[in-house]
């Protein structure tokens, strides 16, 4: 459906242009939909375009540039990296059109050389949220306890962020014996925990930098016989991971509520759009899901199962 | 002599490989129990019209008869099956196998029964030893790779398989054009022995000796055409060269 | 009186390098296995031996797969995206309240379509190889995110999760199976007409149908194969992490090639091997077992991989023609 | 009388089909360009044209680079990797202090190394081509992660925005660097001996080194060209991106290697193209652009890339030999 | 004769692939302003000798002495500078290049400045016309490829290019044997004038009336040995062949 009904010119445009990381990954297909279905619900018009995978930093740009120049009135983007979008958006702020930042922060410095203005942030912090799996984690298994860590891609700045958080968490009060990457990827994360808890017979805890790495991780776990007795814990809150918590194999998952930032993001964009102020920062709710919370908070999904305060609706007319 | 006597009749064959008329409506004949040669200049044409008898190009027109009828030859299967077997000029070994696979390619002995059948490798070693033991000077052990074997070698194998399978017609394009003294008399003897057990054999040759010694009917082809026709008995090697050359028409 | 033994000796080493070359994934295999033992007391016992072994399953029968398509001198860049597919295809069916049977069945469908496009592709279409199957790449990859709508399948059957614990001694089921497809690969390859065929066409494709083989029939017989086989992998990639989903594992597809490289087959086809692909796949998995249980840093483990891959290239020269 | 007239149609036709193939690119590009400009009304306005024109510049690069390798009849497959290397060299430069000219020589010394392994492993080494760079490519991931600590280094230089914003008219700076390459690259590859060694030793080793011409030193030095390129691809992608990450960009590999053969380019190598990998690189960075204007949803863009390799593979049949 | 007559020397060449001696100690001469012919079974190692002496494969052992000063022959390139030509049974052309670009592989011509030097396309193409208008019968035109080329022109192409350098020493591995009357004629003729010009010429072939017609002096070569010499003069095919089977010792 191509509406050119309103966008007469430039500034009138009321159209909502998305560019979010690859659509491989259910975590941001909960945020597509998010996106997609508030634009939906609120009749504004919205086009989400994605890299190719998550390494595909020039890919993304390419389509932000395509997209750039276009009859939006406002962007929503979730860069891959802290800088790979800076240079579009730098077009997009030359236009002066607003920039609503999702999930992943464009790096301050690299904005400001290029002249970007983000109008506002939301996001979770990903490492808050590899904090609290961390305080989770450290809360479940004794002090001193041996954990290892899983992470995505090598080099990969959403995995580190979440590791990062994760090992301040935990720093000085368990034993992190082993660091490794399984690519995002289910079973090389198998793979990996597999070898992980070959080699460290009393491994306590497992940490994964995502919910598909953490099923992963149960896998081997349930393989091993040690289904109960190893705590898994990963990051994201997708329906598979809440099934899995709630079955009792992921002991808990930190829940980013990524159709809440789609949410968040279009009605912030609608926010600009109308003129009204935005605040810079919105915080995205997340929240620690437990067994006993995994009921209420898959009947929920995708929206978040605690209420939480959204800034934005008191700001839409 | 009758039409009868003719084994095959390729009539009228054209062949463009892009916009290079390699044949230009070639006929040739070829009769039963004899050896025919067919010789001419570099590029005339020669190979390519063998090439369309053992069915590796199928012509853009023309028929060819075979014992008075008209055959399809689209396949080298094709016309294995018709009983026409060839010795390529670039001889069609597969260097990575051994001797007794080259020989048996495409015509595998297996056993088993029904549809799990096996290959009877013994079988195949045995034959193909026997087979190249008739020909060759320096037989090569029938398990060693074709890589590994010297020109004349190669082109044993080559001749060996194609005299090996009781056929019809077995067409030679220039088999000693490599080959040294000793291997040459052994492969015109060969040559010799199929036309005495009623093969019909077709031989390139750029040798006029080996042809006036071998064949007993001879074709000229010229630009990819078939410009005149001899019986062996009847010319000289001058002849041949004039004819060759266009220094004297048909 | 110097020379010939000089002679002989100089022979000796060449014979002694050739004898390296030749085996050098069973050579290596050996060594990483004493190093990986000394370092690692873990290492051998039964229960990482098992783990092993599982993991090897996969890229086993991918190895294979890829052994036949490479000995008729191509390459099947799409087999880990046909492996998804299939994957996807087995998710697919199961969602829709197919039974096990059944979804494994329309899995080795759904693969096999994209073998049948390759293999018509370069038999009939004359498309090289390496580019066919680098658009099947991409087409497969495009096909699993639509047909899965990009989300992963749970699935939980009985049967999947009896291929994944089930054992015999230290060899899992998944390992067995693998097993029976290296064993029935090797047949097909060194003692059918078939096999020898695939080698020919590798050999020297103009010699191969000027004996009357069919090049096209043959070259599109290994891509099915690889396919089905491809297929066959994913119903252990399924059953190993309980889901069926649409992302492409890129890694299956490098490590399937290199399997075959540390098996000392030539890329240019026309030398067939079986067992050296196989002792690769089992060569790669207990190089990332080992460096994961000695805890060496990710960052150390491409360049492990590489250096395995570049050395046993090297050492491949030495291989006797 | 009908015979003579047929005859002329179907050479007619022939003639047109290898028409078609030879010119695959141009022809694909211009489709591509007319059925987007239809569908979509900003395809052709000078903004898009510019940013498609400086998003293809890298792979254009690349592109030019690959096909020197490939006219050899080889391949590399670490030219991504090689790229992230010399990315991650100018990060390092940059952030220990150095210039940007300094910290430029950097990113190319450091890809180039990458390129010398490759021309000793394959030259001098005898390990395919196909194996070698395989190899490489774990190596140059491993050194990359392990340079820069697995963490992207942000870089705000002055000289490398010039770049990025530069341009006169719709020629963006990058374009036009790529351009110079292009030129340099047809005039290496056709008008200089070096050239013609290339192209020679990729149609016959044998023949080459009989006539004197050192196959080795032709390969090393494709592998170094490669290399050097994909370092200057490495400061426009640092550019682009404002960082130089250690994680590698695949899809410019199999792009790069697709736009060779979009160009009309054989991977047996022998015949050299400079211009039709060029047209190759646009017309893909123009298929991307035209879907994303479109609004095809991700899922579909695999398929589309996959459909116009398979297309263009399959005209190329009819080149003429 | 004194050794000062002889051009070329070769020494005891020793040369094994794997476990094939192709040679096992083979020596022969050649002289100044002669045809020399090599000639022998197949497999007997005339052209793995004559790769050595092309600077193509090295020998395992013994020395070549040119001009009576023993040289090293490590490359093509080596041999080519020291006046050392060659026709290669595979004629060593790239297919993929055209007729004038195999005419000058690896001895370009160029135009420009220092090191910023191109391709002078338009010399290059004129002299390989001429040069090849010398010879071949159905001249090819220079800027067709290879590929395009039938067997009888390619080995024209080879020969053309080897004769054309001003060498000293040409060697030819059975330059006629697939060649047609008119062509096997012109190569004779283009033999007999390298001589009267002073080259020396190595000519392998297993054509006994070729040998008996152009050369001056003969060696025979079995089973990787020089195992006779014979001036043409003082010999008989019949001699020859028994030299060659072994039927006459030396
Ligand atoms: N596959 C092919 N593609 C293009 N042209 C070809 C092909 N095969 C043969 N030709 C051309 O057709 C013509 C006839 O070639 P052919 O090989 O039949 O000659 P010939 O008589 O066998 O010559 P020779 O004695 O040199 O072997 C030549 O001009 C050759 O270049
Ligand atoms: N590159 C090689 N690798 C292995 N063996 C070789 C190689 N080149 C030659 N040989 C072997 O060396 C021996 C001599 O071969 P060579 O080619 O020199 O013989 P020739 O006298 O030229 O024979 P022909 O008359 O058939 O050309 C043969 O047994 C051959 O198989
Ligand atoms: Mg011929
Ligand atoms: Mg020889």
């Amino acid at each position: 459906g191509c509406s050119t009904g309103g966008g007469a010119s430039d500034s009138g445009s009321t159209k909502v242009a998305a560019v979010i990381k690859g659509l491989d990954n259910p975590f941001f297909q909960a945020m597509e939909d998010g996106i997609d279905d508030t634009a939906k619900a609120d009749k504004v018009s919205a086009t989400v375009q994605a890299a190719a995978d998550i390494t595909d930093t020039t890919g993304q740009a390419d389509k932000l540039t395509t997209l750039a120049g276009q009859d939006f009135g406002c962007f929503i983007v979730n860069p891959i990296s802290g800088s790979n979008l800076v240079q579009g958006l730098a077009q997009v702020s030359a236009a002066d059109k607003p920039i609503v930042n999702i999930d992943q922060p464009v790096d301050e410095k690299a904005a400001k050389a290029g002249g970007v203005k983000i109008a506002t942030y939301i996001g979770t912090d990903n490492t808050k949220a590899g904090g609290k799996a961390g305080d989770f984690v450290a809360s479940k298994v004794a002090a001193g306890s041996k954990i290892a860590i899983i992470g995505g891609i090598s080099g990969d700045v959403t995995s580190a962020a979440r590791v990062d958080g994760f090992k301040a968490a935990i720093d000085g009060k368990l034993d992190v014996v082993q660091e490794s990457a399984a690519d995002w990827n289910r079973e090389k994360a198998l793979t990996t925990a597999t070898d992980i808890l070959a080699a460290n017979p009393g491994i306590a805890a497992f940490f994964a930098a995502n919910d598909d790495m953490g099923l992963g991780i149960v896998k081997a776990v349930e393989n091993a016989g040690l289904t109960g007795k190893v705590v898994v814990v990963s990051v994201d809150g997708n329906k598979d991971a809440l099934q899995s918590v709630k079955d009792g194999g992921l002991s808990a998952t930190v829940a980013q509520y990524p159709y809440a930032v789609g949410t968040l993001g279009v009605q912030a964009c609608q926010v600009a759009i109308q003129g009204g102020k935005l605040p810079a920062n919105v915080e995205s709710p997340t929240a620690l899901v437990t067994p006993d919370k995994a009921d209420t908070a898959l009947a929920k999904f995708p929206q978040p199962f605690e209420s939480f305060d959204n800034p934005l609706e008191k700001l839409l007319k | 002599m009758t039409t009868a006597d003719l084994i095959l009749q390729a009539t009228d064959i054209r062949k463009s490989f892009g916009g290079v008329h390699a044949l230009k409506g070639a006929s040739i004949t070829m009769r039963r129990g004899e050896i025919t040669a067919l010789i001419g200049d570099n590029g005339a044409g020669k190979s390519t019209l063998v090439r369309t008898i053992s069915g590796i190009h199928r012509p853009d027109s023309g028929t060819i008869t075979l014992d008075g009828e008209v055959v399809s030859l689209d396949t080298p299967k094709a016309a294995q099956k018709l009983g026409i077997e060839t010795v390529q000029q670039n001889l069609a070994l597969v260097e990575e196998l051994t001797v007794w696979q080259n020989f048996f390619l495409g015509r595998e002995k297996t056993k088993g029964v029904g549809p799990l059948r096996w290959l009877d490798r013994a079988a195949m070693k045995q034959t193909a030893s026997t087979m190249l033991g008739d020909l060759a000077v320096n037989v090569p052990p029938v398990g060693s790779r074709v890589r590994r074997l010297s020109g004349g070698q190669r082109q044993a194998v080559a001749i060996a398989r194609a005299a090996g399978w009781g056929s019809k017609i077995v067409i030679m394009d220039e088999p000693t054009a490599a080959l040294g003294v000793q291997e040459t008399e052994r492969v015109e003897q060969i040559v010799r022995k199929l036309r005495d057990q009623g093969v019909a054999v077709l031989l390139i040759s750029h040798n006029f000796d080996q042809v006036m010694r071998l064949a007993d009917h001879v074709w000229v082809m010229r630009a990819g055409n078939a410009v005149a026709e001899r019986r062996i008995a009847e010319t000289s090697g001058d002849e041949l060269v004039s004819l060759i050359t266009g220094a004297k028409a048909a | 009186m110097a020379r010939p033994s000089a002679v002989r000796s100089a022979l000796g080493e060449a014979r002694r390098l050739s004898f390296w070359a030749e085996n050098a994934a069973p050579i290596g295999l050996l060594v990483l296995v004493v190093v990986f033992a000394a370092l690692s007391p873990t290492f051998l016992s039964p229960g990482n031996i098992k783990a092993m072994l599982v993991a090897a399953a996969i890229l086993v029968i991918l190895g294979v797969a890829q052994s036949f398509v490479i000995t008729t001198g191509g390459i099947d860049l799409s087999i880990s995206a046909t492996m998804t597919v299939g994957a996807v295809g087995f998710g697919l069916a199961w969602q829709a309240g197919a039974g096990f049977i059944a979804s494994a069945l329309l899995a080795i469908i759904a693969s096999t379509v994209i073998g049948v496009i390759n293999g018509l592709l370069i038999a009939s279409g004359k498309v090289t190889d390496f580019i066919a199957t680098l658009g099947t790449l991409s087409l497969a990859t495009g096909a699993a995110l639509i047909l899965s709508a990009g989300k992963p399948i749970q699935v939980t059957s009985i049967e999947l999760l009896r291929i994944t614990t089930g054992s015999v001694g230290v060899f899992g089921y998944p390992i067995i199976i693998a097993a029976v497809v290296g064993v029935l690969g090797w047949f097909v390859m060194f003692r059918t007409r078939f096999g020898l065929h695939v080698q020919a066409v590798g050999g020297s494709e103009e010699s191969a149908v000027a004996n009357g083989i069919s090049a096209t029939r043959v070259r599109i017989a290994v891509y099915v194969i690889s396919a089905v086989l491809a297929g066959l992998a994913a119903l252990l990639l399924v059953a190993r992490v309980g889901a069926a989903e649409p992302t492409i594992n890129t890694s299956y597809l490098l490590n399937s090639i290199a399997a075959v490289v540390l098996g000392g087959v030539s890329l240019t086809g026309g030398r067939a091997k079986i067992v050296g692909p196989i002792l690769g796949a089992l060569l790669l998995t207990a190089l990332a077992n080992g460096l994961t249980l000695l805890g060496v840093s990710q960052f150390y483990q491409p360049v492990a991989v590489g250096l395995v891959v570049v050395l046993a290239a090297l050492l491949t020269r030495f291989q006797k023609k």
